[in-house]
């Protein structure tokens, strides 16, 4: 029995000690974001001096493009620099800047801050209806998860995208596709809040966290490979079917028996 | 042969469609089929992939992929051309009625008339030799992004010139010594499936859906029409390989084909006996060669017959659940020697790399089409793509086909048909 | 002109940016290992008093199975116990100790310390040969990466493997098969040094990194993952389709989905 006990208790151990990590990761991430703080700094302002950097980070990089509409680009490569700036306090806060130049008679110079914060939520779509068995008060186990939101922010949007501009469409009844259209844009982005699924732009966290996990830090390493000599060397996410890879045939004198050779590697 | 009308001509008359002909720069690739260890390895293979897509009414409605492996240095010195046809789809969104199966069969009729030399210019190969090269000035993948930066600083200040004049030097052309006998084989694994690729469109009641036995039945008269039509009588076989059935039954499904040399096998040689992974070849995204991997990782590669072969992967869940599944090929000679070479910016978008071909393609194959929307926004997004990014366009095309003459013939014409094989692509768009 | 010597000077300042973004990595890493250290040694405390914690880790890590021979999983239920230490000044070397308990007649109890180096390597191989038309002694653009290497340490082989243990294999021309066999044994891992490709453990590098970055940090979760398995709950991986799946490495856009935060060191 008190084996038992033993074991109960090192297990419940674990579970702390999980959350000390957690409590360490985090603090590392904060020290880190920190540390980069006056990097990106004098990053940024050697950014803005080379020419279309950003249009050529944002062209070539193949998930970006999943995000927005293709027509989107003629104002992506508007884009003359971006910023994200994660809150010294929480840094699970972050905000995105976005300036453009403008285009003469279509779309107005303007920079943009998009503001997002992580907040805690019960997990009450998993653990779904069904509250009668549970001690209410007792929260403590309930799962909390993390979410990113935003509030919309103003943008102006371009002559050229009127038809599908939410905030110039007069009947929004009977212009329900063009609404959605716009909402699939860029510039819808800029509205989405994390609060209306299937009603704002799609992903719109995604796309949050890609500018902030991806494409901001690792600008630089885009602005490269977008500058290749050789436009068809591979890149690690172009190898994307391992069916064709050659097989390879075991050396003769192991041919009968051998059991692990390596499979997959990480 | 122009791409306009050969697919103009099954396309109903006075509707106006247009096609997206999508193609990868040819890159060798390792041999299609394993060899030997004690084999000489002297063999090349270039592999180029196609991908078409049908627009009618501002809508998306129809995709094709082909594989073609243009193999030189064989055995028996004649130069082989293989087509592997792995995806067709439709999303059931088009607003006329129009014969996919005829689409198909005029695509693949244009695909066999691309002289096989075509795909040999400008192949990138299979290991860059770099040496002779001043690594220094040219950016390249293995240089870190630091050092690269470096050089661009120099060529921006005209210190060093930069090595992308003679980019070409990157690039092999080769030739073929005898064109004339270049043998042609065509392959495709029938299974019947809810969409692969248009995601979702399963979930559209126009979208006629085909079980295993229809899916084969389309396949095989589109397929013997193509024989009787443009290959060689005498010198072409074509097999049937049906996993789990007898010949006795397989021969029934050929009943109603037209060409004479039907058999039941396949047409990558071999006997019972002899180990599969040397007569099994690895296409992508491939069950066959999937199993392969797997007899890799298990160790069973050199001694997996090819009868055990066909047993066990009948067993595998992709063959299972009593749909029939069908590996279906062709052997021989074309009757015209291919002589097309498709136009850069005319007829077809070669994209200059992987990266750029998937690019182009994910706005079709990356789009839900559970509703309407999807075709509408992937035609939207191609359209908009290409005219913007690749100062380019889809090939316009005039239906020529009076449809009222075969619209009373049902089985030959069905309605919407889905044509599916092989694995469902996977959406890259994210979804939280 | 002077604009084109302003973008060169800027281009250069990046690159002199990347270097700094480095040596923060380095320095947030080692911050992290600081802070770890603590937590993992009450960790491996708590370890230790749950009955077989590593043989329940070990033996349902589909990863780690495919680096050794299955007959080695009679010995990896002998593992007692498995710890990562890393170095205070040098966070790139580390070591991994395991301990076995014994199995009568066949294998002794012990405890087996294996150490890891990352050195320097100048790329020599991807710029292959030819080197006439380069200035020797200049070589400072030329590209370095870091290697893991090794010493042989010592470990008692079980009895059951006299045959393909190398130190018992008297006529090693005669038994190249048998030495070959032994060398992909987990015993033939502690042997391995990295310089000897082709000719020692396949892929030692990587099972030392898979013990460092993977096993030994997620062994928590990866415990509490095999008892879910154990309650017969379909993980996503038990999913009837999986036969139909490719299997895929994950794509970059997975992966900045899923590690998020961290920079990875280059």
């Amino acid at each position: 029995m008190s084996d038992k006990k033993q074991i109960a208790d090192a297990l419940r151990g674990l579970a702390d000690n999980e959350s000390a990590m957690d409590v360490v990761e985090k603090q590392v991430e904060k020290y880190r974001l920190d540390l980069l703080r006056p990097v990106y700094k004098d990053r940024d302002e050697l950014i803005g001096r080379v020419p279309s950097f950003w249009m050529v980070v944002l062209s070539q990089h193949s998930n970006f493009a999943n995000f927005i509409r293709a027509s989107d680009f003629k104002y992506v490569d508007c884009i003359d620099d971006v910023r994200v700036e994660w809150d010294e306090a929480n840094p699970g806060n972050f905000s995105v800047n976005i300036k453009f130049h403008g285009l003469e008679g279509d779309f107005p110079a303007q920079s943009v801050t998009k503001r997002f914060r992580l907040v805690k939520v019960k997990d009450d779509m998993k653990v779904s209806g069904n509250d009668e068995d549970r001690e209410s008060g007792d929260d403590d186990d309930e799962e909390e998860y993390e979410r990113l939101l935003s509030d919309p922010v103003d943008v102006e949007w371009p002559v050229a995208y009127d038809s599908i501009n939410p905030d110039k469409i007069q009947d929004k009844r009977a212009s329900k596709k063009e609404y959605r259209t716009g909402m699939k844009t860029l510039f819808g982005w800029f509205r989405w809040t994390g609060l209306k699924p299937g009603k704002e732009f799609p992903n719109g966290e995604s796309l949050a966290e890609l500018f902030a996990n991806d494409l901001y830090p690792y600008c630089v390493k885009y602005y490269i490979e977008a500058q290749r000599d050789l436009a068809d060397e591979m890149s690690d996410s172009d190898n994307d079917d391992s069916a064709e890879e050659p097989l390879e045939l075991p050396s003769d004198d192991d041919e009968v028996q051998d059991h692990s050779k390596k499979r997959r590697l990480e | 042969m122009q791409l306009r009308e050969c697919v103009g001509s099954e396309l109903p008359v006075g509707e106006e469609f247009q096609l997206l002909q999508l193609q990868s720069n040819p890159a060798e690739v390792p041999a299609l089929f394993t060899a030997r260890r004690s084999a000489g390895r002297n063999k090349t293979t270039v592999k180029t992939q196609h991908f078409f897509a049908l627009c009618h009414a501002e809508r998306v409605v129809f995709a094709l992929e082909v594989y073609c492996y243009v193999t030189l240095g064989g055995r028996d010195g004649r130069p082989e051309r293989l087509l592997f046809v792995s995806k067709a789809d439709t999303n059931g969104y088009a607003q006329c009625r129009f014969s996919a199966g005829g689409v198909t069969r005029a695509l693949l009729r244009y695909v066999l008339a691309i002289n096989p030399e075509y795909y040999l210019q400008r192949v990138k190969p299979l290991k860059r030799k770099f040496s002779g090269t001043d690594k220094r000035k040219l950016v390249v993948g293995a240089v870190s992004t630091g050092n690269a930066l470096k050089i661009l600083a120099d060529r921006i200040e005209a210190l060093t010139t930069p090595e992308t004049t003679d980019r070409d030097r990157f690039y092999t052309t080769s030739a073929l010594d005898n064109p004339q006998e270049c043998v042609t084989k065509l392959c495709l694994f029938t299974r019947p499936a809810d969409h692969y690729l248009f995601n979702g469109s399963a979930q559209n009641s126009g979208k006629h859906r085909m079980n295993g036995q229809q899916l084969l039945d389309w396949w095989l008269h589109i397929l013997d029409n193509i024989l009787c039509e443009q290959f060689e009588q005498s010198t072409t076989h074509a097999c049937l390989r049906v996993p789990g059935e007898e010949p006795v039954r397989i021969r029934r499904h050929l009943r109603d084909c037209q060409f004479a040399n039907w058999t039941v096998g396949d047409i990558f040689g071999g006997s019972g006996d002899s180990p599969a992974v040397y007569h099994v070849p690895l296409f992508p995204d491939d069950p066959k060669s999937r199993f392969l991997h797997q007899l890799e990782s298990e160790n069973r590669l050199t001694n997996t017959t090819l009868t055990n072969f066909w047993t066990e992967l009948q067993e595998r869940q992709e063959f299972k659940l009593s749909v029939l599944v069908s590996v279906v090929g062709i052997s021989g000679s074309t009757k015209d020697a291919p002589h097309h070479r498709p136009c850069q910016g005319e007829d077809v978008i070669v994209a200059d790399s992987a990266k750029t071909f998937n690019y182009i393609k994910n706005y079709i194959t990356a789009e839900d089409y559970d509703t309407e929307e999807g075709a509408l926004e992937a035609f939207a997004n191609i359209q908009d793509c290409l005219s913007y990014r690749m100062n380019s366009a889809m090939v316009p095309i005039q239906g020529q086909k009076d449809y009222s003459q075969i619209r009373t013939d049902k089985k030959s014409v069905p309605k919407e048909p889905t044509v599916t094989l092989l694995q469902p692509r996977t959406k890259i768009k994210v979804n939280k």
